[in-house]
């Protein structure tokens, strides 16, 4: 075992992965020479050479078709796109093209590509530095996307997306690279995508959560519990699919439910956890299924001020789920 | 006449360039039968190579079927004919059939695609092909294999950034592909100069650092040899060329469509008069490999073949509709 | 009183526009000498000349850009994307940029732009001609999505999307272009954006749908009717903003809801749907919420077997009312 | 000497030559501070001009503020000194408050904007300011104004597919618009040869048929000559022109970077040497200009300028939390 921070774990994911199975490779903006500028990518141009560590023009539309292309003959491509942010000029390609190839063809061709991107806030990057953009894929069939909160989760995810047949869309929450550390196992494995994780065993409420804002749920249900409130955690790590199962089960053991996300509320993925409740579990129900998330604005300001008002806090998770267990 | 015949110099056999016109009195035969079932009410969609014949004719020439991979778009009948599928397959494909190559019915027709031959499954928006045509050339390269990518598109689609990023990339990289721009002068209604101010597609080769060619896509001759040629630079690593052929889009651009709205019958009826069938077929002529008998018995057999190919089409089975939701992602057991 | 169909309401909405504010003009591939592929802007080009009655290159991204940027030099720009699928390659200058104008400048720039654009199945258009998006913006603060379903509303909803100062996504499903007739004032007159209609009021359960499906829940409600199963129908019309108070007054009526759309389940606009109501009228529902919704696939097949297999019918939306009625 | 000096020719004044080297050194200096500021601690993100300001300097000046739109990008501090923001406005920026023109404190530092001097809103995605340049030209070419669209931009995002969209549309309508590259030879690790495989940017102009002219940026009075050029020709309704600016960024890509990782240090000396306002402080003091007292005196007096922004901008107001969620909208009354 080592422990390893979570930009650590992704690398060396991607380290392994390479060194596996010759086909893989990374392409995108600065992820050669550079080594990423978040430094995901670093060493691999250094022990694969700039063909397997593949320096892009600035042309994210490209990067992903280039992937598709490559993934069709043959080739495993892990895309970076440098922030979540940019992804947006690839849109075309992700949902036009890689998620439905599969389908257009019959099971003919497919686009087994991963692509990774850094998504969210808190780091001073403004309006296009911090967006979380999840919810802009989640609707799509096709696409898996998935979202670890843990060194150890990044690092077999990562593997298991890149072992999976299909396109997957792998977003790193960003304030999670150096956050904490984790020991990791040395020898290879996997965490299967599509898998939600409980976090914590609880009785009193159910909050159900994803990358870093599950780490506020986690502190926030520490000062709970010295409260007394008991809380059941549930960690999403894959938004689509969601692990129903897991949902479901985590319901029925709080029958009161809290969903918290770091995106904006309208239309983010907790929508979609909040209806799969209230259509299917929704006699287990004891109070209204409550939702805290970002505020209707575009994303979060440069100013420090208004930076720190746009984000959740363990405190305002907190508050979320006092008012929920007192319900 | 003593001189040596053209298509001896650019090294093709007299069965060579006669089978090339089969393919496009065959392409041609086929495309107009679409229309007839499609104006008769029994199919739903046509997208049409009529005009485009002759380019196709000579660029698919230039390729070897199921070695190099191969990106087309919609107008590839022609292409796709002389790559290996035959008119029963994209009659099938009309008729949305469960068995047509292409997709299964799940497609509307000029959606091609097709494994066995590295025909890449197409879409519907515009230009998206051209990177992974790139894409597959990257491949080639890294692991040192020899095959070229070939991407065809129009003059409209030479405008979309797609083709702008995926060119630069190749020509960085130098990657082995041939870009075939087929310029019909119509994008639906727009005609190309209110498309591009450039005088030639093949003016943009130069800011993204390989070769543009431009030729007169009523040639296949022609049109095989700067294909050819592109080829063969690709396959010795000299990376990119972007090819683009002239013609004109003889018919409206779908079925949905109606060109009397934005192009006078004149225009028309002077393009007709420049039709690569007509071209290909007089140079037969002139070299002596072609005469109206052997017209007459081409298109005799064509029309026999086209005409089963329709009775089956018409009778071959439709996707179940239980199939409806697979294949979105791998079953289980599959990667 | 005119009789109009769909079409020649979006139709006459242009003109009249373009007419009473120098500013309006209209832009889009095929939009000017052929009038749109859909026949949407026939006589425009004749009526106001090319600079009015744009033809555009093949190029989605820059439709929309150039837009942003006329708009930005004081113009008002109507932008067509022909096939609402072919909206992807725009996405980035519609959501990085158009949503995000007024804010990111503190309110000195704005975005007054309409992008019109068919969208939904049922005409043997296969993959890409089939889809419905609007799911793909309904998250994104900054922008309104609105998906009229009458002619007297598409009129009307238009002029008042023209007369919005900020962007609006303005989707017409395709089926309902020349599906049917209504009267419509000849003088002029706007349908604000953002808010709900009450279509059929009724007892026993509350049905909340939009565009072509709406349609086939009226239908399937006359049915029921028979059956002695009374209806409540809201026409949601606005999907960004939701019409929250129309919403929860229709979920009070019945306690019983059922949401229709085309569009596929997963994450749809039905999603947030639910979840608002699981969060503000938790108290007031008698049944779990249903959705009725498209298959997880990317979209519908060409093959007109597989085409009817994945449409909603008036049958399978009366099934669905049924259950929901006897629950 | 008795020839004319340059400036002359290009019928520019004494003091408009001398004070484009005034904005030069402002710029410079003022973008020294932010990186002082920010690696004491006090601010959280530079980008620099450092290396562009000489390009800038010659496109501000052919420019009329208030007048013309203009598109720039984040590197443009010196141009934007020129159209008339002040130290005290960039520097209000950098510690994000809400007195800052460009966003209130919303934006990143480097992100432009002002209306009242017709700068449009910039963001983070680089290129998506292309196309809004062209739709601003579209509206004056609409409405028959004589305005001029300006849109700055890097080499690197030359590649993006909004680039080229934008250019072709721009050169089918003839529009008044001025593509201006800054090739300062990096996106951010990426070197020019990994990016681009032409020899200059502008080469890409003749695909859009219009004129692509590359200037040595580092030579103001080059790049005005240019500029204006450009300007005259757009305003008489003569069409685009794409002026590609050489130059070299001296120093890392962000406060984020690290170039040791990807550049040889003597790489950055060697370009040091062709600074761009060593070249213009040589050329006012050949033609007699300038002088060492008085490049002392401009220091002086302008640190004086950049200490009391400093002070004013490191005390001045945060935005109100309680804007947070404001303007994400019209509101209530507005237009
Ligand atoms: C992204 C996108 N936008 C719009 C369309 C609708 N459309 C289909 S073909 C076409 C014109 C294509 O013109 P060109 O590239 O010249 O090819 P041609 O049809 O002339 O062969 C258009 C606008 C599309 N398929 N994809
Ligand atoms: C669409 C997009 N992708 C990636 C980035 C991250 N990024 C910021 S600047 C930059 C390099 C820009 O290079 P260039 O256009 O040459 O401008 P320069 O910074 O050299 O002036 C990159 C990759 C971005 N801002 N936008
Ligand atoms: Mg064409
Ligand atoms: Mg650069």
């Amino acid at each position: 075992m080592a422990i390893k921070q979570y930009i650590d774990a992704i690398r060396d994911a991607l380290f392994e992965e390479m060194k596996r199975d010759e086909r893989v490779f990374v392409l995108g903006e600065d992820v050669g020479v550079r080594g990423g500028v978040f430094r995901a990518t670093t060493g691999l141009y250094e022990a694969f050479g700039e063909d397997r560590a593949l320096d892009f023009p600035l042309t994210e539309s490209a990067i992903v078709g280039i992937s598709i292309g490559a993934a069709a003959a043959g080739m495993i491509p892990v895309a970076e796109i440098q922030f979540a942010d940019f992804i947006l000029p690839a849109v075309n390609q992700i949902i036009s093209e890689a998620a439905k190839i599969r389908y257009r063809s019959n099971n003919e061709w497919s686009s087994p590509i991963v692509i990774r991107a850094p998504y969210g806030g808190g780091i001073h990057g403004g309006l296009y530095h911090s967006q979380s953009v999840e919810a802009l894929f989640t609707h799509v069939p096709g696409l898996k996307v998935v979202t670890p909160s843990t060194p150890y989760d990044a690092k077999g995810m990562l593997k298991a997306a890149i072992r999976d047949p299909d396109p997957v869309l792998f977003f790193e929450h960003k304030k999670l690279y150096r956050l904490l550390k984790e020991e990791i196992p040395e020898e290879d494995y996997v965490v299967p995508l599509g898998k939600a994780a409980i976090r914590v065993e609880g009785e009193d409420i159910t909050v159900l959560s994803y990358g870093y804002a599950l780490h506020l749920v986690l502190e926030a249900a520490q000062q709970l519990a010295q409260e007394g409130i008991s809380s059941h955690i549930l960690d999403l790590r894959t938004l689509r699919p969601l692990d129903d199962d897991a949902i479901l089960e985590a319901v029925k053991k709080t029958g009161k439910i809290l969903i918290v996300h770091e995106d904006n509320k309208f239309h983010g993925i907790g929508a979609e956890v909040s209806a799969l409740i209230a259509e299917q579990a929704f006699f287990d129900l004891d109070a209204p299924i409550a939702r805290l998330a970002g505020p209707e604005i575009p994303a979060m300001p440069f100013s420090p001020v208004l930076e720190r008002e746009y984000q959740l806090t363990v405190d305002k998770v907190a508050q979320a789920m006092r008012a929920l267990a007192r319900f | 006449m003593n001189e040596i015949p053209r298509h001896k110099t650019l090294e093709l056999s007299d069965l060579q360039v006669t089978e090339m016109y089969r393919y496009m009195v065959l392409a041609r035969m086929v495309d107009e039968r679409m229309w007839l079932l499609n104006r008769s009410g029994k199919t739903h969609f046509v997208i049409s190579c009529q005009g485009q014949e002759g380019a196709q004719a000579g660029a698919g020439l230039a390729l070897q079927a199921g070695i190099d991979f191969v990106f087309p778009y919609y107008r590839d009948l022609c292409l796709m004919l002389m790559l290996g599928h035959t008119a029963k397959d994209e009659l099938l494909s009309v008729f949305g059939r469960a068995e047509e190559p292409n997709s299964g019915g799940r497609q509307m027709p000029g959606h091609y695609g097709d494994r066995k031959l590295r025909i890449f499954t197409g879409s519907s928006p515009v230009g998206t092909q051209i990177p992974h045509a790139v894409g597959a050339a990257l491949a080639a390269k890294m692991r040192g294999e020899s095959y070229v990518s070939f991407v065809s598109f129009g003059e409209g689609t030479s405008n979309q950034g797609d083709f702008h990023e995926a060119a630069n990339f190749a020509g960085v990289r130098k990657l082995p592909v041939v870009f075939f721009c087929e310029n019909n002068q119509y994008a639906i209604s727009i005609p190309a100069r209110r498309e591009l101010a450039c005088e030639n597609v093949a003016d943009r080769a130069v800011g993204y650092g390989f070769e543009g060619i431009t030729v007169d896509g009523t040639d296949p001759l022609a049109v095989y040899e700067a294909v050819k040629h592109a080829v063969d630079k690709a396959k010795a690593g000299k990376g990119p060329t972007l090819v683009e052929a002239k013609m004109y889009r003889l018919v409206p651009h779908s079925s949905d469509d109606d060109d009397r709205t934005y192009r006078s019958r004149e225009e028309v009826e002077a393009a007709r008069q420049k039709d690569s069938l007509l071209h290909m077929k007089s140079y037969l002529t002139e070299v002596g490999l072609w005469d109206a008998v052997k017209e007459e018995s081409l298109r005799k057999s064509l029309m026999a073949e086209i005409n089963d190919a329709t009775t089956y089409a018409e009778q071959a089975m439709n996707p179940d509709p239980k199939t409806l939701s697979r294949y979105v992602y791998a079953e289980a057991g599959e990667q």
